[in-house]
């Protein structure tokens, strides 16, 4: 599914030559490679810097507006290749957005690349006063067994009355709203097959 | 929304309240502008504050927070007194000429059956009156006195302009001026779009309020029509997706609900959702529950779920009480729940009262994040001086932070406010050990798996036996889940008619919920949802933006649900013979034998015009200017103050907030009242910021550094508070320092006869990010939630003000 | 002669076969020259700034980068350096009465008819207007400099008085270079001159011709070396010393 | 789907055109150019004030496209962030909360304030370093970084108090109207990012004829006074206001009523300019006339003699 120019019937290949008049030749970039790049510029014109990269479809991650956004990246990764954002730009396609971004899409390059990321797994300890990295075997193990002793102590079969209620309430669950439908029945499944009832996701709020 | 975001370029009227898209949803206000620039349209904002919505807008009102219902009621109350209303939609397509059952009353700001200790109702008399056939009576005239029309007319009496303007403190020419421009869309070829957001949710009787509007929709014709509905404009990329699909306390997907324990078996569960129409020839649609629910326990649990053992319906969890966020973190605060789980939420800035929040979390025994960003929920025990004055020592919770994915590294589909299923796909790298999410959610569950195979423990059985048939367990793609949400045939399916002509052969994708069973041969993970990745392939990828005769449909763009549809109540578009109300804005009409149009049609193809009503989900086939019981507090909205208001509820003075709102008793002990906090405060977004996510990105920090109060110039004057000075501004729950900006956008009103100064308060500043350190409207907020919804009262609570010298320095 | 002439102390004649006069001590000839070499690279990064035809020049700094970055700093020096100049010889270039006399006689000074001319001290009125010329025009360069030195100043001046201090510091600096052209052909015209900023002595006969007065009043106020006196403990380096034959 | 008017193009990564440069200039500072061959057609961003919802996507866009970051400064009071243009900030939403007296109503004043791409750009008249300032035909006024000597002239210049000099790399920055996006045929990144379609851009031309159906909306509206901001003082401006009170543009963040060069840097880039290099031929011109005509001024010996005479004088 990664291939979007299969699904992409309508891709916008417009230019917008208006602007330089009819009948003017054009010099193509790509025939020049990299090197050519200040040659075929004016001194004066900054050198495209998208020239190279990979554009991927997305859709913004902050509301639920949904607009399109086309990812150029440094590198593909359905070549397996590492990439990096470089841009994030509105999708002209998107019958929504057309193109345009509010100042949270216009600047998604900097939540991606924020200082503020998380890049490994990190665990408090009681009492603490810091973060100390662990593996995600050692994460997942704990919070499995943490999760589990508490079910295990808590669960509740039947209530005062007898009745089947086969539920657990002494842990709890919220979901966010920016994850996938995808990611979202996975979740789905996980927590309430334990019984988990304290499960919510930001719409409660 | 029940329209879309491109359809609202077809409106003729943009009513913004409770909202501010603008300011909150700027790409999709364009449409508003679009309808502004090419159809003529206008624009109404009402609002506290005169918002970057209203800098365009045609018409601005000011309102107190928490007064919307009765603004709308006395709307209503104008448009039946004005003659203003769509005659021929009313009497067909909504319920006002049904009857109410005897026994039915409504008094100072009570309907029948209210139980005072119980802050409850007993709603068995908010019901039809049915015949002996057992179908609803109704009265075309709509003269008898208990039809709804007639409940409606004397429910709304009172709330004439003069009292509106009296609890409301919108001058009374410009709450005339605002009726008269709506009253002009009740013309059968005018609509006016009704856009809103958390400025109606956020409210003690948030469901109602919205209720309210939907009901001046209908009495104008105004949904199902292009250009019209009911739209909520929704905050997060994916929140409906994410409630669609049943990540609620009380939901399963595609709004199933999850058995109370007065339910114990399945077919006391499945009784009392019959949904038996209350028409004659009338679709009930949710008549097909059986087989949404059972398709869904097939794809929970596959061949573990049969006929015999009732489709596993023991191993969903039974509820006594709902376990909203706000009785979750009651109950944290009590010291009664150990363990707890946010998978990218950021509840201590998110949920009301900081303290108690604070205070709750220090209880856990563990806490696991998971968040491509750090949030101030995963660092609660850290000290942060005035922004999170902990006793870190003393925290024994232990807590993991998890680094999971951004948009930016992940597949999958988000669902959007106008309920468009769009795929997306990843463009880079994760950064350092980042994660999928549904690798975290796949190596616990395995890992959780493991341990009760292997030791067993409590009810293993709906864990062990949960169907998890991804090719990499500890990593389910995108691709299988999505799949699994459409739902596939689990044996050959056949024609009903023809037992040997298999209709679905075994293991492939089911085209839509249509095909789904109740007889355990279909699994669906969401009926809704089903449709969205068939046999043709995956249509939430579908990118063709064809628009035919520019209605702004866009069928082929992705996918919406349900079956595609992108108006839902799309019949009503149509009068009662099956004729577009505006030839110029047609969307679906009747074809001599069949329903025909832009959209695909919200009512069986060939039900013929005039036979099934157009709301095929209610049992009536109506829309519901009277719900009957399905509203906690009351089949008719009432005005109802917020629970820290500046003046008694002039309809019912003894009455303190929603009356069916729960309460816990230490949150009722910490209102506060006038006498100490005399002035309203509410909470908002700002355009530059995304909730608590975008002070981590650089560039909005810099859009917009740091927290600060807005204040009008007359009280910034009272209280001689210079423009940029420091203020604090606390309630009986908490207190912050901000910058105050005083402005001419926010002016006092004059309610029952009393000056308001409203306080206003952006919510996008914590401890961590980018930002200059601040705090959020959350550390002032009280705890209390809809009476339907338990969405917190975020928009309407009382505070003080004083101007300080500056900022607490940091220790 | 009823009027006392104000000298120089450390001017001095030195008696000899070829009298000579020291003119300039050490000091006064290096901080000339420096406000000099402030003053050329002043012009020459200035002009390559004022007229795109001499924008070349700021090749001679590496660029109009730097030449931007240099040329007010420059500046700053000619302030402090010409200012020592200015403490040095303001006395000796107030105006006097024979500096009417003088300028009247302007023709007969560019004929190089100088018997009509009255005798002048150290200074001729020409001079004087050079000196009180290029302080004036410093003055007015270092005001409207600073406030067009957006490197730090920027925020000090609203862009109107920006404007109006870059005509001032172009019409100052043009002004300043057509004072210095006079200065410097002056140096070259009169014969004899140069030595007094660079060996820091004139010729008694230069003295004589040019600076009479100057000279008569050295004389009489006996700042005289005959080289009879015990070697006076003048000031290490005086080059009349070294000159003196 | 019906395309938007003016839409503009998604950036493309491969086989991406120049479609104008160098050869397209028809003003170059401190340099005199030969005129170009062919005209390109005048292109426009045009910002209609009243679809403004000052969001500042056209800042965040901005800052993104040209990879600027802005500090993170204090909150004084105003929704203008930054305070001020900046070497980073090229663009600037410039918020006034106007109550108007004819109505008594608020209104919110929202202007998008940014470099104007004037016809006759004072900046560039008043740039000292050749190419560091360029028009091209289209309308674009670049400045050059690479030939950029930091020395703030083009702030005198300028009428519209755009340019501002960075205090790290000493180069004036401004908008460039996204030349190096312009150049493979797509439009400025803020009028992409517009959601209110608040800017838009096309040619000239387009952009008056747009203006025009946006005044007349606003005229329905009840703005009299509404109309397009295209001062003719500056000959034209290649970026256009459609603004609800055109008649009183002051009241858009002080909006100049009617912009020109200063007549100070007029006379300071032209007379000025030509009168000192006169000035100072000219005294050099004297200089050497002189010296050819009356040569130079000599000691004689007699002068010598009569120096040794006076200080052989007994009576000294």
């Amino acid at each position: 599914m990664a291939d979007i120019a299969d699904t992409d019937t309508r891709i916008s290949r417009r230019f917008f030559l208006k602007g330089a008049g009819a009948g003017v030749a054009v010099t193509s970039l790509g025939a020049l490679g990299f090197g050519g790049i200040e040659a075929a510029y004016a001194d004066s014109i900054r050198p495209f810097k998208l020239l190279g990269t990979t554009i991927t479809r997305n859709t913004c991650t902050y509301c639920s507006v949904a607009c399109g956004i086309l990812i150029y990246s440094k590198g593909d990764i359905t070549k397996g290749e590492k990439a990096e954002v470089k841009h994030i730009e509105g999708d002209v396609d998107h019958p929504t957005n057309r193109g345009t971004l509010c100042p949270k899409g216009a600047a998604l390059l900097d939540f991606v690349h924020a200082k503020t990321r998380l890049e490994y797994p990190m665990v408090r300890r009681p009492g603490s006063d810091k973060f100390e990295r662990v593996t995600w075997d050692y994460a997942l193990d704990r919070i499995a067994r943490l999760l589990k002793d508490d079910r295990d102590k808590n669960f509740i079969e039947k209530n005062a009355a007898g009745v089947t209620v086969n539920r657990w309430v002494s842990s709890g669950f919220l979901a966010a709203s920016a994850t996938t439908n995808e990611t979202a029945f996975c979740t789905f499944k996980v927590v309430r097959s334990m019984g988990m009832l304290m499960f919510d996701n930001q719409a409660r709020v | 929304m029940t329209n879309s975001w491109t359809d609202i370029k077809n409106t003729d009227l943009a009513i913004i309240m409770g909202g501010n898209a603008a300011e909150a949803h700027p790409c999709g206000f364009k449409w508003v502008t679009e309808a502004k620039a090419n159809r003529g349209a206008r624009l109404i904002v009402v609002d506290p504050r005169y918002t970057r919505s209203a800098a365009v807008a045609d018409y601005y009102a000011p309102i107190r927070q928490g007064t919307d219902i009765a603004f709308l009621l006395g709307l209503i109350n104008w448009l039946m007194a004005n003659n203003k209303v769509q005659w021929e939609y009313v009497k067909s397509f909504t319920n006002a000429p049904y009857l109410v059952q005897e026994g039915f009353g409504y008094q100072d700001g009570l309907f029948t059956g209210y139980d005072e200790v119980k802050r409850d109702y007993d709603r068995s008399t908010w019901n039809y009156e049915l015949g002996p056939d057992g179908y609803v009576i109704s009265d075309e005239t709509l003269e008898h006195p208990r039809c709804v029309w007639s409940l409606l007319k004397q429910h709304v009496a009172q709330y004439t302009p003069e009292l509106v303007s009296r609890i409301t403190g919108t001058p009374k020419d410009k709450f005339l001026k605002v009726c008269e421009m709506v009253g002009e869309c009740s013309a059968p070829d005018k609509t006016m779009t009704s856009m809103y957001a958390l400025g109606w949710t956020q409210h003690s009787k948030g469901s109602q309020n919205i209720r309210t509007m939907a009901m001046i929709q209908l009495i104008l014709g105004n949904i199902g029509v292009r250009g019209g509905g009911m739209n909520a404009l929704r905050g997060h990329s994916n929140i409906q997706g994410l409630t669609d699909m049943g990540l609620m306390s009380n939901l399963l997907p595609g709004y199933l609900t999850l058995p109370f324990e007065t339910e114990p078996t399945f077919e006391k569960y499945m009784s009392t959702r019959g949904y038996k129409p209350l028409r004659p020839d009338q679709t009930s649609y949710w008549q097909n529950y059986k087989s949404f629910f059972v398709s869904f326990q097939k794809s929970m649990w596959g061949a573990a779920a049969t006929a015999e053992n009732d489709w596993s319906y023991d191993w969903l969890p039974k509820l006594d009480v709902a376990y909203d966020i706000i009785r979750a973190f009651n109950l944290m605060f009590e010291g009664k729940v150990n363990g707890y789980v946010c998978q990218g939420f950021n509840p201590l800035l998110a949920f009301p009262n900081r303290a108690k929040c604070t205070a709750a979390l220090s209880k856990l025994k563990f806490l696991v994040t998971i968040d491509p960003l750090q949030t101030e929920t995963s660092r609660f025990w850290e000290n942060h001086g005035p922004h999170n004055d902990v006793d870190t020592a003393s925290i024994q919770t232990e807590v993991f932070q998890l680094p999971s994915t951004c948009f930016a590294e992940d597949d999958g589909s988000l669902t959007n406010s106008g309920r468009w299923l769009q795929w997306h796909w990843a463009a880079s790298t994760p950064p350092g050990e980042a994660q999928r999410d549904t690798w975290i959610l796949g190596q616990l569950f395995t890992r959780i798996r493991d341990l009760y195979r292997q030791e067993g423990g409590a009810f293993p059985d709906p864990i062990v036996n949960l169907n998890w048939s991804y090719e990499d367990p500890d990593y389910p793609t995108a691709d299988e889940l999505a799949k699994e949400i459409n739902g596939s045939a689990l044996e050959d399916l056949t024609d009903p008619a023809d037992a040997t002509k298999v209709t679905l052969a075994k293991g492939k994708q089911v085209p839509s919920f249509a095909a789904l069973r109740d007889d355990g041969k279909t699994a669906c993970g969401c009926w809704i949802y089903s449709g969205c990745f068939t046999e043709a392939g995956n249509q939430m990828a579908r990118r063709d933006n064809a628009d035919p005769d520019d209605t702004g449909i866009y069928s082929k763009w992705t996918w919406s649900w349900p079956v595609n549809r992108r108006i839902l109540y799309n019949r009503a578009s149509a009068d009662v013979k099956g004729d577009p109300w505006d030839r110029t804005r047609k969307l679906l009409w009747w074809e001599g034998s069949k329903w025909t149009g832009f959209d695909v049609p919200d009512i069986a193809p060939t039900a013929k015009p005039g036979v099934v009503g157009p709301f095929i989900m209610n049992e009536e086939g109506t829309g519901r200017l009277f719900v009957r019981g399905m509203m906690r507090d009351g089949p008719f909205p009432v005005h109802y103050e917020p629970f820290e208001a500046p003046i008694a509820n002039l309809i019912a003075p003894k009455i303190r907030g929603n009356p069916a709102s729960r309460v816990f008793k230490y949150d009722w002990e910490q209102f506060g009242d006038v006498a100490e906090f005399p002035y309203v405060a509410t909470s908002y977004r700002l355009t530059e910021h995304f909730h608590y996510w975008t002070k981590h990105a650089q560039i909005n920090a810099s859009l917009q550094p740091e927290f600060f109060v807005e204040i009008g110039e007359e009280l910034a004057k009272e209280k001689n508070i210079p423009n940029g000075s420091w203020v604090r501004v606390w309630s009986k729950r908490g207190s912050v320092e901000a910058v105050a900006l005083v402005t001419k956008r926010i002016r006092p009103m004059l309610c029952d006869g009393k000056v308001q100064h409203v306080i206003g308060m952006p919510l996008h500043w914590g401890f961590i990010g980018e930002t200059k350190k601040g705090y959020g409207p959350n550390s002032l907020t009280p705890v209390v939630g809809d009476a339907n919804s338990e969405t917190p009262e975020f928009k309407a609570w009382l505070v003080n003000v004083e101007p300080i010298t500056g900022p607490t320095p940091v220790a | 002669m009823s009027e006392r002439y104000e000298i120089d102390p450390s001017d001095e004649v030195h008696v000899g076969e070829r009298v000579t006069v020291d003119r300039y001590t050490k000091a006064a000839r290096l901080n000339h020259w420096l406000t000099a070499a402030c003053l050329v690279l002043l012009a020459i990064s200035g002009l390559a700034m004022f007229h795109p035809d001499l924008f070349f020049l700021s090749a001679l700094f590496g660029g109009g980068q730097n030449t931007r970055a240099i040329h007010p700093w420059i500046g700053v020096v000619l302030f402090f350096s010409f200012g020592g100049l200015f403490l040095r010889f303001w006395r000796l270039n107030l105006w006097r009465p024979e500096d009417g006399t003088w300028m009247r006689r302007l023709y007969d000074v560019l004929i190089n008819k100088e018997d009509n001319l009255p005798e002048l001290g150290k200074y001729n009125a020409g001079q004087k207007i050079v000196f009180w010329g290029m302080s004036l025009l410093i003055l007015i360069l270092i005001v409207t400099g600073l406030a067009i030195w957006n490197q730090y100043f920027s925020e000090y001046t609203t862009v109107e008085q920006k404007r109006y201090a870059l005509i001032l510091h172009s019409a100052a600096a043009v002004t300043i270079i057509c004072v210095w052209i006079v200065h410097v052909y002056a140096a070259i015209w009169v014969k004899g001159t140069f030595s007094a900023m660079i060996q820091g002595y004139v010729t008694g006969g230069w003295a004589w011709k040019h600076h009479r007065k100057w000279l008569k009043a050295l004389v009489s106020g006996k700042h005289v070396d005959d080289g009879k006196a015990a070697p006076a403990p003048a000031p290490a380096g005086k080059p009349g010393q070294a000159a003196a034959e | 789907m019906t395309t938007f008017e003016y839409e503009l193009p998604n950036p493309q990564t491969e086989d991406v055109k120049t479609v104008f440069g160098q050869q397209d200039l028809i003003r170059r500072s401190a340099s005199t150019i030969e005129p170009p061959a062919r005209q390109l057609t005048p292109m426009a961003k045009l910002i209609d004030v009243s679809k403004c919802i000052g969001c500042k996507a056209c800042q965040a866009a901005c800052l993104e496209w040209n990879d600027k970051r802005a500090p993170v400064g204090e909150n004084v009071g105003t929704y203008t962030i930054p305070p001020d243009l900046s070497p980073q900030m090229f663009t600037l939403m410039r918020f006034t909360e106007w109550i108007n007296p004819e109505t008594d109503n608020l209104e919110w004043l929202i202007r998008k304030d940014g470099c104007m791409h004037c016809a006759d750009p004072g900046c560039l008249k008043a740039c000292p370093a050749p190419g560091a300032i360029v028009q091209y035909s289209n309308g674009i006024v670049d400045f050059d970084h690479e030939r950029c000597i930091g020395c703030g002239y083009c702030v005198a210049g300028c009428p519209f108090n755009i340019p501002r000099i960075s205090k790290t790399d000493h180069r004036a920055y401004k908008c460039t109207l996204c030349s190096d996006r312009m150049a493979i045929g797509q439009g400025p990144a803020c009028a992409k990012s517009c959601p209110t379609h608040a800017i838009v851009f096309g040619t000239k031309a387009e952009m008056t004829e747009h203006a025009e159906t946006r005044i007349k909306d606003l005229k329905s509206r009840g703005y009299q006074n509404a109309g397009l901001y295209d001062p003719p003082g500056v000959g034209g401006t290649h970026v256009m206001y459609v603004l609800q009170h055109a008649d009183k543009p002051e009241i858009y963040a002080d909006l100049p009523n009617n912009p020109v060069i200063s007549p100070v840097v007029n006379l300071w880039k032209g007379a000025a300019k030509y009168a000192g290099l006169a000035a100072m031929a000219g005294m050099v011109a004297f200089g050497v006339l002189h010296r050819f005509v009356e040569g130079p001024n000599r000691v004689t010996p007699k002068d010598e003699e009569e120096a040794k005479q006076l200080t052989e004088d007994p009576r000294s």
